[in-house]
């Protein structure tokens, strides 16, 4: 069951009307063009104890993902790979609008934008996953923990998805006869195996203007959204149109066009962060 | 759900598993007034994929504090059926039956006029009752034909229509098998009277290019789908294998 | 926790007087006797994919019933035969009285009557669903979907689940060396064994009239109802006192009467729906 | 719960596993004024089956938009303890215990004269201290005696006591070993004074005759129970064993 | 998540002064004195389908404990011991302020402190609870459940439990060839091994003064409290202070040996009813 | 969790695993003005162990009828986010983040000037960043930061540390490691400045004799945190390493 939110920040028409005049100008008021994202700090590493993490700021938002691995079965249909799950957290302290118990929508579209993202392209190998194919793999667990909510937790939280993965050693483990296996998290040699990377640029269309990264404010008067996904080579690998309101044919396929670009700003971020430039 | 190994989904003449050419849709047979308590209601298939939508409203909304000064509000519930799909669908809402709520609710929400009624809800109950690829979009045009048979006042119709890309071609209206061993499926729902898409997404990967033409592929077919829908409401029951 | 429901429609006092004196002349609004049933209609085979399914209209009730068959454990005490489950959904979409949620003590109610006529007649043959002795049996869920509310839920789901579970196939199977069973739905070849049809009849006492089969209207002025489980030999093999209000032992043993009557006609519908008239 | 194999319930002198004839009753205790709390309180046991009963009310309701405005709201929860089972019951109520607590407030909606009390509520709070068989209307005896015990007006007292089938045989009061190898169990509740079964269930199969004779061993044996309940409500405490 | 509670009863400013001018003159509405608990009744057996039972009267407080064992599995880190659960059900027929549902955090306090006071003391024998070591063990279900709440529901639960325990007799049980454990419940012969007894003190500060074990009127105008588990030598084995308000370093001190004495008290009772002094 | 075998916890001159004398704390790091959303926030550590908390409030509550006329309702969630620990923590509250979320709640229910703020709420939100041992007394610590740098007016700062037994001796702010094998652990948390103690609980087996220790050990290091709380306040960040 699905509800128009009844509890969301009304933003006065004035607000609306300054953001609309800015972008009239080509100007918005975090200072920045139509095209381009806020300012994005990543760090890798910051949670010592799990066996991968990031934090990203992308302006005043912040979310930190922390990967932790663990032994598991397979599903039945894919009994050589490894299984990722990926779920998010929208922790009251992030923000007014967020409240204590279990995900609800948005979380969950949150999670299920960027876990499609990672699974469609194989971003994971998830063969290199298997320990004891079809009995024993890895389990992947993702969590997306948003500290501070200031607008396009999508963005920002691909990003440190992808920057923790990138940062995630898997544990040493030792197999019994028995079969089983005992896991030694103190030591972390293993780093896990990527494919591919993937990052999402979220675009808003505010009255006739499409701007990048948008952020609370600006969600807030959007008329609605677009998050695309693409890999380095430009390829696009997943989209979500999120938030009421509706398109043409020509916004979208410019707002993917944008994002194509935008998205460049953003891996250099993460190359930058992870040091692993291929 | 697992990928077909081995299977070629598409043959030497260019034909889909079910004989169908890749910008062909499966039958659609499209029914209103199917309930009776519900203000409107429709069923509608897309080959084995069938949906039943019912539409209550505008009344008042269950529970007083929602209610919106300004606008109606939109309750939309996507559920399957625990035997609509091959092994038995617990009847607890999945986070995915979850998110595609959410993605159907903001499809209508731009639509309907919900500023002509304030303080109260329109509610949209979907049921699979059987799924065989497609549901969404599927669910997308039922919706819009209960909405109408209940009279809710809406900019445009709308209808959905998902574009799959397998063994390196687009197809129109994927079904589960095709799904299953696909490269991409990408769900669309558009408003051809004025020229929006109210839901979009993709799953999988597409070249610029294939992006584009897919999206093409859908919008034309959501035209003939809307027709049908103009067609639905006139005759109560219309099916594109009859015609 | 039962709680006196406090959403219930309120049905004006002219309306009960209406309905009541049309009684008093043997009449009933929807112009029938007090003891028929409204018109059945019986379809089987309605969900193409599923292993059984039947859909019944009684007046303007209609229930969806779909049997899904799995592999799984018995239970502990009876490790040779299968299992069956029953479970009912009041989905929102059949009344205004229904939400969204968890079903509710009137869902269970339906659910666990209708199990039971089922389970202690044992209709459907439980020894014939065991694959392998103690370990694998075939879990047979039955699972009704009402989605048009106007009165007596029991009798049209009891008779879409009984014409449902005699549409039912078991799909092919095959036993693997490890002992594992691979479904084959796409071949369903054996029917499901039913021992025994069962079906109720729901009598409402209204003022001191006993009706068969009340449409939404009676039920909601009735002082109480009574739901007989009859089988084809005329035993009772179940009963529901459902609602609030009292009977007398009289009245009890009328219904009791009056309902085994009735019960021929529904049992002539499932016999011409599935052609398996006995 | 297992159903005892190769166990001869009735021997061949008529007499029951513990010795009882067909239509004997298990000892029945009742005591009034059991708790300190609650409005009203009692504890009713049936051979090994202990009922702990609590009334609150007429109280405001939890919460305010449930009140009625022209009657009382009952409440009604019918619960067993964990270690009222021969395996651990998780205390999360069951769908079993969901259905009962239905069939135990349904039997007092008629009883109770809630037109008294408008926009109140009374709760009816039933713990099963102990299971051997007839929880449900030894619950329905002791929540009789809790609401007299509280002084909530009643049309008459109530009673309850199951009928079973074992071996081809009808007999009063089954218990835990009966009812597993039973072939019928037809729970009743009856208000003797007024004449009104107000809580009807049977779980097997019966004849016509069956029916009606075991009813009538019910309603009968339910006479004596509200009799105890009478002696009770003056005395205290009363014991079958002890008469 | 907490909540302050919003539904507590308000006391009139006239019974706490009441209150407290009777403890000037070392008195209380119960007529006892400050240290000496209400009257203790403890009964063990009370429930005979059970492994062990016990109901224990703290004045008008009534706690019933009952004790149910089943065979499962050892933790990991623990393969060669059983398993004890302690679960406390604030039943809605014990008080008007509790409601039906989940246990909330006073429940989940409540069954916290009991089982950590038998935990840390290894007052049940686990080790004795292995019956396949590190695959099949005793698991051992403590549930308190609250029959009647005049205040001080710690100790009255935690005397019930430890009596409940003593009073547990362990089911006769068949080991298959299969390694299979058959429970005989019908026959319980071996008595549950108790290293250890424990029992706490619940001490209530109002105003400046301690009073053990308070009763509901006390509780609720009691500025805080401090619950402290005591073994028969008079080892501190738990503390909790429980409730809003704050103690001064005395005051906690002061209340640690005012509880030793005061619960030389509980544990003659605890012998009387076991029959088990040592 | 388990407890480690064989390994001596404090070695022959005294130090523990990591070094430290038995009175000493790990290193602490403490800043404030973290978050931008919340009005309040502190980021405290004490080794590895991480905590986060946010403040928000003087607000209207949630639900209005939480509203306490003539206090403010103070809410308060300790959480652990699934990658703190070892193992993958499920997000959903266990009953041990219930019950610490209710002694964290008491430890400020006597400290925050609630009587300013009738009919709003205060909510503390502290999330666990990474487990190490001593979270509910870091947690403490936090929440009395960003309940200052919050501007919420307190009669005194808290600050909370735990004390722990190993090999018979006490040892001060144990981490998961001596928390593991330890003989008892005893969370204490105090406001120096107005000399009382708000959180109290003891895990384990102490003596009269150790108790009083190990209490007066852990008022002592939490007059030395509140001082650091203090400085906290002035410089925004502190850190016991670099001092």
């Amino acid at each position: 069951m699905s509800l128009t939110p009844f509890k969301v920040p009304i933003v006065p028409e004035l607000r609306k009307s300054t953001i609309l005049s800015l972008l009239a100008k080509g100007l918005r008021t975090s200072e920045r063009d139509l095209v381009t994202p806020r300012i994005v700090k990543v760090k890798t590493g910051v949670i010592e104890r799990a066996e991968g993490s990031a934090q990203v700021e992308l302006g005043n938002t912040k979310v930190l993902v922390g990967v932790k691995t663990d032994v598991g079965a397979p599903f039945r249909d894919t009994p050589d790979e490894g299984v990722i799950t990926v779920n998010a957290e929208l922790v009251p302290l992030a923000s007014p609008l967020f409240e204590p118990g279990p995900p609800d929508e948005n979380a969950i579209e949150l999670a299920r934008v960027i876990d499609r993202s990672i699974r469609e392209t194989n971003a994971v190998d998830r063969k290199s996953l298997a320990i004891i194919p079809g009995s024993k793999v890895w389990v992947i667990h993702v969590d997306i923990y948003v500290l501070d909510h200031d607008g396009n937790l999508f963005d920002a939280s691909m990003l440190a998805t992808m920057a923790a993965l990138m940062n995630t050693m898997l544990p040493d483990y030792e197999e019994l006869e028995t079969g089983e296996i005992i896991l030694d998290r103190s030591k972390k040699t293993t780093p896990l195996k990527i494919n591919k990377k993937v990052l999402t640029v979220n675009i808003a269309k505010i009255g006739d203007y499409l701007v990048v990264d948008p952020d609370l404010d600006e969600e807030t008067v959007a008329d609605t959204r677009i998050v695309v996904a693409y890999d380095e080579e430009g390829n696009i690998v997943g989209i979500q149109k999120s938030g009421p309101g509706a398109m043409s044919r020509e916004e979208v396929l410019k707002a993917v066009d944008i994002g194509r670009e935008a998205v460049k700003i953003y891996f250099k971020s993460l190359e930058e962060a992870t040091g692993r430039a291929e | 759900m697992g990928k077909a190994v081995g299977v070629k989904l598409i043959d030497e003449y260019g034909r889909r598993h079910d004989g169908r050419l890749p910008d062909q849709m499966r039958p659609v047979r499209m029914r209103i007034n199917v309930l009776e308590n519900a203000d409107g209601s429709a069923l509608v298939e897309y080959g084995r994929t069938r949906i039943l939508a019912a539409v209550y409203g505008p009344r008042e909304p269950v529970q007083k504090f929602m209610a919106l000064p300004d606008r109606a509000l939109l309750r939309v519930r996507y559920h399957m059926a625990p035997f609509s799909t091959e092994e038995r669908k617990s009847p607890a809402p999945s986070r995915r039956e979850i998110e595609l709520s959410k993605v159907i609710r903001e499809a209508f929400e731009d639509i309907i006029l919900v500023k002509y009624f304030p303080r109260t809800a329109i509610d949209i109950f979907l049921e699979v009752l059987q799924a065989d690829g497609g549901t969404r979009t599927a669910a997308v045009t039922a919706a819009s034909l209960a909405l109408a048979n209940a009279g809710i006042p809406m900019k445009a119709l709308v209808a959905g229509v998902a574009v799959g890309k397998i063994e390196g071609q687009l197809v129109l209206d994927v079904d589960e098998i095709e799904d299953g061993s696909g490269e991409a499926d990408m769900p669309v729902a558009y408003a051809p009277d004025i020229e929006k898409i109210t839901l979009f997404q993709l799953n999988g990967v597409l070249t610029r290019e294939e992006l584009e033409k897919g999206l093409d592929m859908a919008l034309s077919a959501i035209r003939e789908l809307v027709e049908l829908e103009k067609r639905t409401l006139k005759e109560e029951y219309v099916s594109t294998e009859e015609v």
